[in-house]
């Protein structure tokens, strides 16, 4: 805990932590200070001069707050009236050359200059004099369209790209009322992070190419998650919708801050793998490529394992610690040997310092926190001896090319139990649908032994059901969550302080 | 104040001529950060090929060793380098109050009539380029003109005819 | 309580009304009166003939919808979901997409009422913030033979023309 | 047993059976054309089969046949389907079976043998009444609760509340008419008021128990689930009451038993108080003995009520809007000229009448028919009177309901009962 200090907003004193800007740090108790070009993660610039408070006592009488730290008995002045004037008179200036296309703008509805103007401003237009155009819908490369119309010069942007990406690909042009956010012709954004800065963007001038026009974002809920694309386990929003007569469809995943694991950003590859989520899926069982019920799915699976000679399951590493455990302990009670072999999964050289990793399984860590072996001998030395191999959701093609694959579905009986129909499957003898990561809850251990928990966000339809209860169906004596939980306590002695309810939002290190 | 962020390309690299390089590595070493040298380069840029290309950008960035984007940010936001190629003799007039007094738009007009350019164009045959520019500190001896760097005082109508006709 | 305190005094409280039975036969002859004359000459009902006799719309009515179109045929509507948000009844559902020529950067790729579900409350025109939407083609009678059909699309929104002159709608249509 | 008697069995069980049944189309055809007339519209009057509407009869038709193709919905949170399945089935039969009692004519003397004019020849005659009419609520109580719907149950519940509440007055009313008439036969109540009371007034019911008479309407009412007391339905506050989760033909079998009860309840009320199948001044003896005067009346009265008759449909059967060769009135010259046919085949028959022997077999069956045309006749006004007053009064509130069942009938008639036995007895 920082420490605290007490200081007066409009006369009320409020305690708060030391050291932080005034609008973080009276941000913490839930007063809100409008700004527009102020971020956390980008530092104070002092542009916009939307946060102007003004000080009662000492120091000028006017102050922007995103640049004034707090200290001890300062005196705080938010709703006088010459503050009011100030952000209503900064606004009436932000919205001289603002085209107001609110109706078209997909910011609509998550905009800091709607916000403001339904909170501070609210009066018409006095511009008689035409208004300056800019260029519209310009394509900044890595799916970023920018509209200068609607910027309002925050440059959060440019900060975002000189200071966290190092690449720099965006400028504040020209001066005056012509100024706009423009990219040297040629060099457009090229990194692996650019669409942060749709985030970023407080109005909607920065969009995203991706989701553009696909949903309003007033029709979305918001569901917390954490992205299975890399062992860095970055928390994201889940924004998804159910329209009239038509699936849960997940639209868009947006960074969610976690100080421990992501802080306020996520690559672009993470976000857009909620396709991955919508596209694709395995809805229905299927035997020898005939669609039976989940019934008759796992009726035959129970067939397959007293035919087979010798049992090999292989477990992937995206998988939770729930249904590592399930899986665990099916295999115990088969009393076939586990693998969790997915070398496959680790791309060298593709990560970066920032955020993105090599090892792109998201659970790795929980494979070794269990105990499965991952070696490629001893999967391979299992699977030559056995005829059935149970295959759960693990992406073999990732690591054998097709002729080795095919080989092996030769060879062996394939059980696959999935969430995705992709061609690996379609080759086993028979496949179970199951959810995935959107579709359940977990948790994962990220690459810095960081234990993190979360919910289910959606839920399709035809909810297919979680892995470690199909688990469970094929004869794996871990029936409830709770037994999971328990036998899970047993093999993580640093979980055994903790249950599910108490492990923090944001993540518990693992020691 | 015009649109200034459409940078014209000559489609050939640019390169800083000898002279320009010794200068360049000269002033370089002046400043604690290479960032600074942003401003003189594109000095030296136009004072080497009259305005500044995408491409002389482009090189200074990469020579300097910054974003060619805050290259392009300083290039676009002083009036005082050009974007585009000027006329052989540039003539710029003073806008700004005490010019504007003295009557500046006389000078304008006649140069309008004579040349047959409006403000911020060239001539056809690449001779003249007219500029209104703001205050060039010589308000004492107002209205004044500048051209080619070279500052005219206390300008006329009569002084600018003879004045063209030694620059013709 | 302010002063403006108007007491009314509450009817019914003679005798006779207190039997109920007075006034119950007084409201019977009233209502047999009505019978008597009806039966005795039907042509005083109060009725229109409707099917033989159409009625008459006014600029008000809010019928079917319709989407509107600029001059040149191109629909006026921006995708903006400004309907489909304020609909009560959620029997809007549109599908926005990139819009190439210049009139605007969004349009509906798909525009969806559905009439079995609409509730002709007219918000959808309300919210309209570019008159794309409204109700004034004057249909008040939608009929057909299966659901499907009742599911307007963007065609035939665009396609169906309004009932009144532009001067009459400005007057205060729907 | 002759053929003759089996005949005259079987034709009174037909009659008790059928004339219900029959009278559901008028009911309903009254009570939507009445409707209408007294809210100064039409009512329904569209249907038609080759362009012939019947004033709107057609539409029953059309109503029919929609509610028997329609589909039988049974709910799957309906546990108990049986009852479910049962209740319309009570009502219904409970009000069908309830008129069987009704004498509809006196007793038909043929070949010195008398032949009983009613459905069932029993004597408790208005007790049958009282227990079916009581048992008929049965069938809404257990379709409310079987619903397994809120609606439903509070229909049901308030119906039980109501019946508990009516059935006392109804049954008081009863007893004091019983004390005049001094018996349970509804034939010996109908003959009873054959009499004239002080030689001119006819001993009608309604004259020798005006009080007993409106404490047993109200009470009927209340008893057949009729506007002001179909709280049971309720459509404003509990939409349709106990019959919400009724479709098709579940629901028109409710619908039927409705109108029905209506008919039957009606035809008790015309037996009890409107002297039932007798016509004022003119007794069954007084009938037979001048058999031919009457029928010669009937027959100079006949054409001459078809004349207005015809003037009426003239006038009213046309298009109240601009239409060529408007169809309507092509279709009500044929209604007149084959009313005037009808008129024809009576007028035969009543010559017929009047050739026959006086006093003989032919005289006894006449003044049968003209007394069941009395009875229906009668009975027809009293559904008017339920039809009038539905559309003319609103629905009590609860409270209300329950305490004019408690406050008002009940005392008065107790009260009834005590002055009418003071009467009666102080006469003997």
């Amino acid at each position: 805990m920082a420490e605290m200090i007490k200081l007066f907003v409009n006369g009320n004193e409020v305690e708060v932590e030391a050291g932080k800007n005034l609008i973080d740090a009276i941000g913490a108790v839930g007063i809100e200070i409008p700004h527009l070009c102020y971020h956390p993660a980008l530092g104070a610039d002092g542009n916009c001069r939307m946060c102007l408070v003004g000080l009662e006592e000492g120091g000028p009488p006017l102050v922007p707050a995103c640049k004034t730290p707090a200290a001890e008995g300062m005196k705080v002045l938010l709703d006088a009236d010459h503050i009011k004037k100030i952000q209503h008179d900064v606004l009436e200036f932000q919205l001289i050359n603002h085209p107001v296309d609110c109706p078209v703008c997909d910011q609509a509805g998550e905009c800091s200059l709607q916000d403001y103007y339904m909170t501070y401003d609210g009066q018409k237009s006095r511009m008689t004099v035409p208004q300056v155009t800019k260029s519209k819908k310009m394509d900044f490369g890595c799916g970023v369209v920018h509209d200068q119309e609607r910027c309002v010069l925050c440059g959060r942007c440019v900060r975002f790209c000189r200071q966290i990406t190092r690449t720099g690909e965006l400028g504040i042009v020209n001066r005056t009322d012509t100024a706009r956010v423009a990219i040297f012709p040629g060099r457009p954004l090229d990194n692996r992070y650019a669409v942060n800065v749709v985030d970023l963007c407080p109005v909607g001038a920065m969009t995203s190419a991706d989701f553009r026009f696909k949903q309003r974002v007033w029709f979305m809920k918001k569901e917390r998650g954490v992205c299975h694309g890399c062992s860095r386990g970055c928390n994201i929003t889940i924004d998804h919708n159910r329209e009239k007569d038509q699936d849960d469809l997940i639209y868009r995943f947006r960074p969610l801050f976690n100080e421990q694991v992501n802080g306020y950003f996520i690559c672009d590859e993470g976000r857009l793998s909620y396709r991955d989520e919508n596209e694709n899926r395995l809805t229905e069982a299927r035997l020898s490529k005939t669609t039976i019920s989940l019934d008759r799915a796992v009726t035959a699976s129970l067939k397959e394992f007293k035919r087979a000679e010798g049992i090999v399951i292989l477990i992937s590493p995206d998988c939770s610690l729930e249904q590592m455990v399930s899986i665990k302990s099916l295999a115990e009670e088969l009393g076939a040997p586990l693998s969790g072999f997915s070398d496959g999964y680790i791309k060298k050289g593709d990560g970066d310092d920032y955020l993105i990793q090599d090892d792109k399984a998201a659970n790795r860590a929980g494979l070794t926190a269990l105990n499965i072996d991952s070696s490629q001998s001893a999967f391979e030395e299992a699977l030559a001896k056995a005829g059935l191999l149970i295959n759960f959701n693990n992406d073999l093609s990732l690591f054998y090319d097709e002729s080795s694959l095919k080989k092996l579905f030769k060879e062996k009986r394939v059980i696959g139990v999935t969430s995705r129909d992709t061609k690996l499957f379609q080759m086993a003898n028979l496949v179970i649908p199951v959810a995935s990561f959107t579709e359940y809850s977990g948790s994962i251990i990220n690459c810095d032994n960081i234990l993190q928990t979360f919910n289910r966000a959606i839920t399709k339809n035809d909810a297919p059901l979680d892995m470690s209860e199909v688990a469970a169906l094929l004869g794996g004596p871990l029936k409830t969550n709770g037994d999971r939980y328990d036998k899970l306590k047993k093999i993580v002695v640093s979980l055994n302080d903790f249950n599910p309810d108490t492990i923090p939002a944001t993540g518990l290190k693992l020691t | 104040m015009s649109d200034r962020s459409q940078l014209i390309s000559t489609g050939e690299p640019f390169k800083f001529d000898q002279e320009r390089d010794t200068e360049f590595e000269r002033l370089i070493k002046r400043y604690p950060e290479r960032e600074s040298m942003i401003l003189p380069a594109l000095w030296l840029t136009q004072e080497q090929e009259g305005w500044i290309s995408a491409e002389a950008i482009a090189y200074i960035a990469d020579r300097i060793g910054t974003f060619a984007s805050k290259v392009f940010e300083c290039a676009t936001f002083y009036t005082m380098y050009h974007l585009h190629p000027m006329g052989k003799y540039h003539i710029c007039v003073c806008r700004t109050l005490s010019c504007w007094l003295r009557d500046k738009q006389a000078i304008v007009d006649y140069l309008r009539d004579e040349i047959g350019i409006e403000p911020g164009q060239k001539s056809e045959d690449g001779k003249f380029s007219l500029e209104e520019v703001e205050c060039l500190g010589h308000c004492g001896t107002a209205p004044v003109v500048q051209i080619n760097g070279e500052f005219h005082e206390e300008m006329d109508v009569e002084k600018l005819t003879a004045l063209l006709a030694e620059l013709n | 309580m302010s002063a403006k305190v108007k007491t009314l005094e509450r009817k019914g409280s003679s005798l006779a009304e207190k039997i109920y039975f007075v006034e119950i036969f007084k409201g019977m002859a009233t209502t047999f009166g009505h019978f008597w004359r009806n039966l005795l000459d039907n042509s005083n009902l109060y009725v229109r003939h409707y099917p033989e006799v159409e009625p008459e719309i006014p600029v008000r009515w809010r019928g079917r919808h319709r989407l509107t179109s600029h001059e040149d045929g191109t629909v006026k509507c921006v995708a903006c979901f400004m309907c489909q948000t304020n609909c009560p009844a959620e029997c809007i559902s549109i599908e926005a997409g990139e819009r190439l020529d210049d009139k605007a950067e969004k349009m509906p790729v798909k525009f969806n009422i559905d009439l079995l579900e609409c509730i002709y409350c007219g918000y959808c025109v309300e919210a309209c913030p570019l008159d794309a939407i409204r109700m004034d083609t004057g249909i008040y009678s939608v009929t057909d033979n299966n659901r499907e059909s009742f599911v307007l699309g963007l065609e035939e929104l665009l396609q169906t023309p309004g009932a009144f002159s532009e001067e009459e709608y400005k007057k205060g249509g729907a | 047993m002759s053929l003759l008697d089996i005949l005259l069995v079987a034709i009174r069980v037909a009659f008790a059976a059928f004339v219900p049944l029959c009278f559901i189309a008028v009911c309903v055809w009254m009570e939507r054309r009445g409707a209408g007339f007294f809210q100064d519209r039409a009512g329904p009057n569209r249907a038609n089969i080759f362009g012939f509407r019947a004033a709107g009869l057609v539409q029953n038709l059309a109503d029919g046949a929609k509610l028997f193709f329609k589909e039988d919905v049974i709910s799957d949170h309906i546990q108990h389907k049986f009852y479910f399945v049962i209740a319309p089935l009570i009502v219904f039969f409970t009000a069908v079976v309830s008129f069987a009692v009704v004498p509809f004519a006196d007793t038909l003397v043929l070949n010195g043998k008398s032949y009983i004019m009613q459905g069932i020849p029993i004597d408790i005659g208005i007790l049958w009444f009282l227990a079916l009419a009581g048992f008929g609520v049965y069938g809404i109580i257990l379709a409310g609760w079987s619903s397994t719907n809120k609606y439903g149950l509070l229909g049901s519940l308030r119906s039980t509340a109501q019946v508990i509440s009516y059935e006392i007055p109804m049954g008081l009313a009863i007893v004091s008419l019983l004390v005049v008439y001094g018996t349970v036969n509804l034939n010996g109540m109908a003959q009873f008021q054959g009499q004239l009371l002080f030689g001119f007034i006819p001993m009608w019911g309604i004259i020798l128990q005006p009080v007993g008479f409106l404490i047993f309407v109200i009470a009927a009412f209340a008893e057949t689930n009729r506007t002001p007391f179909d709280l049971a339905e309720g459509e404003s506050e509990i939409v349709a009451g106990f019959h919400v989760e009724y479709s098709a033909m579940k629901f028109a079998i409710f619908f039927m038993g409705e109108y029905i009860a209506m008919f039957a309840s009606s035809a008790i009320i015309v037996t009890l108080y409107f002297g039932g199948y007798q016509i004022p001044f003119l007794s069954t003896d007084t009938l037979i003995t001048y058999a031919k005067p009457v029928a010669f009346l009937l027959m100079l009265g006949l054409p001459a009520g078809m004349y207005f008759f015809a003037g009426w449909i003239r006038k009213n059967n046309v298009s109240h809007y601009p239409r060529k060769n408007d169809p309507r009135v092509y279709e009500g010259n044929i209604y007149i000229k084959g009313f005037w046919g009808l008129v024809i085949l009576l007028e035969l028959i009543l010559f017929a009448i009047l050739l026959c022997k006086s006093g003989g077999a032919a005289a006894h069956i006449f003044v049968v028919l003209l007394q069941i045309c009395t009875f229906l006749m009668k009975v027809t006004m009293m559904i008017f009177v339920y039809i009038w007053v539905r559309w003319t009064l609103p629905r009590f509130r609860y409270d209300q309901l329950q305490k004019i069942g408690w406050q008002v009938l009940l005392p008065a008639a107790l009260l009834n009962i005590f002055i009418t036995s003071a009467f009666v007895v102080a006469l003997s």
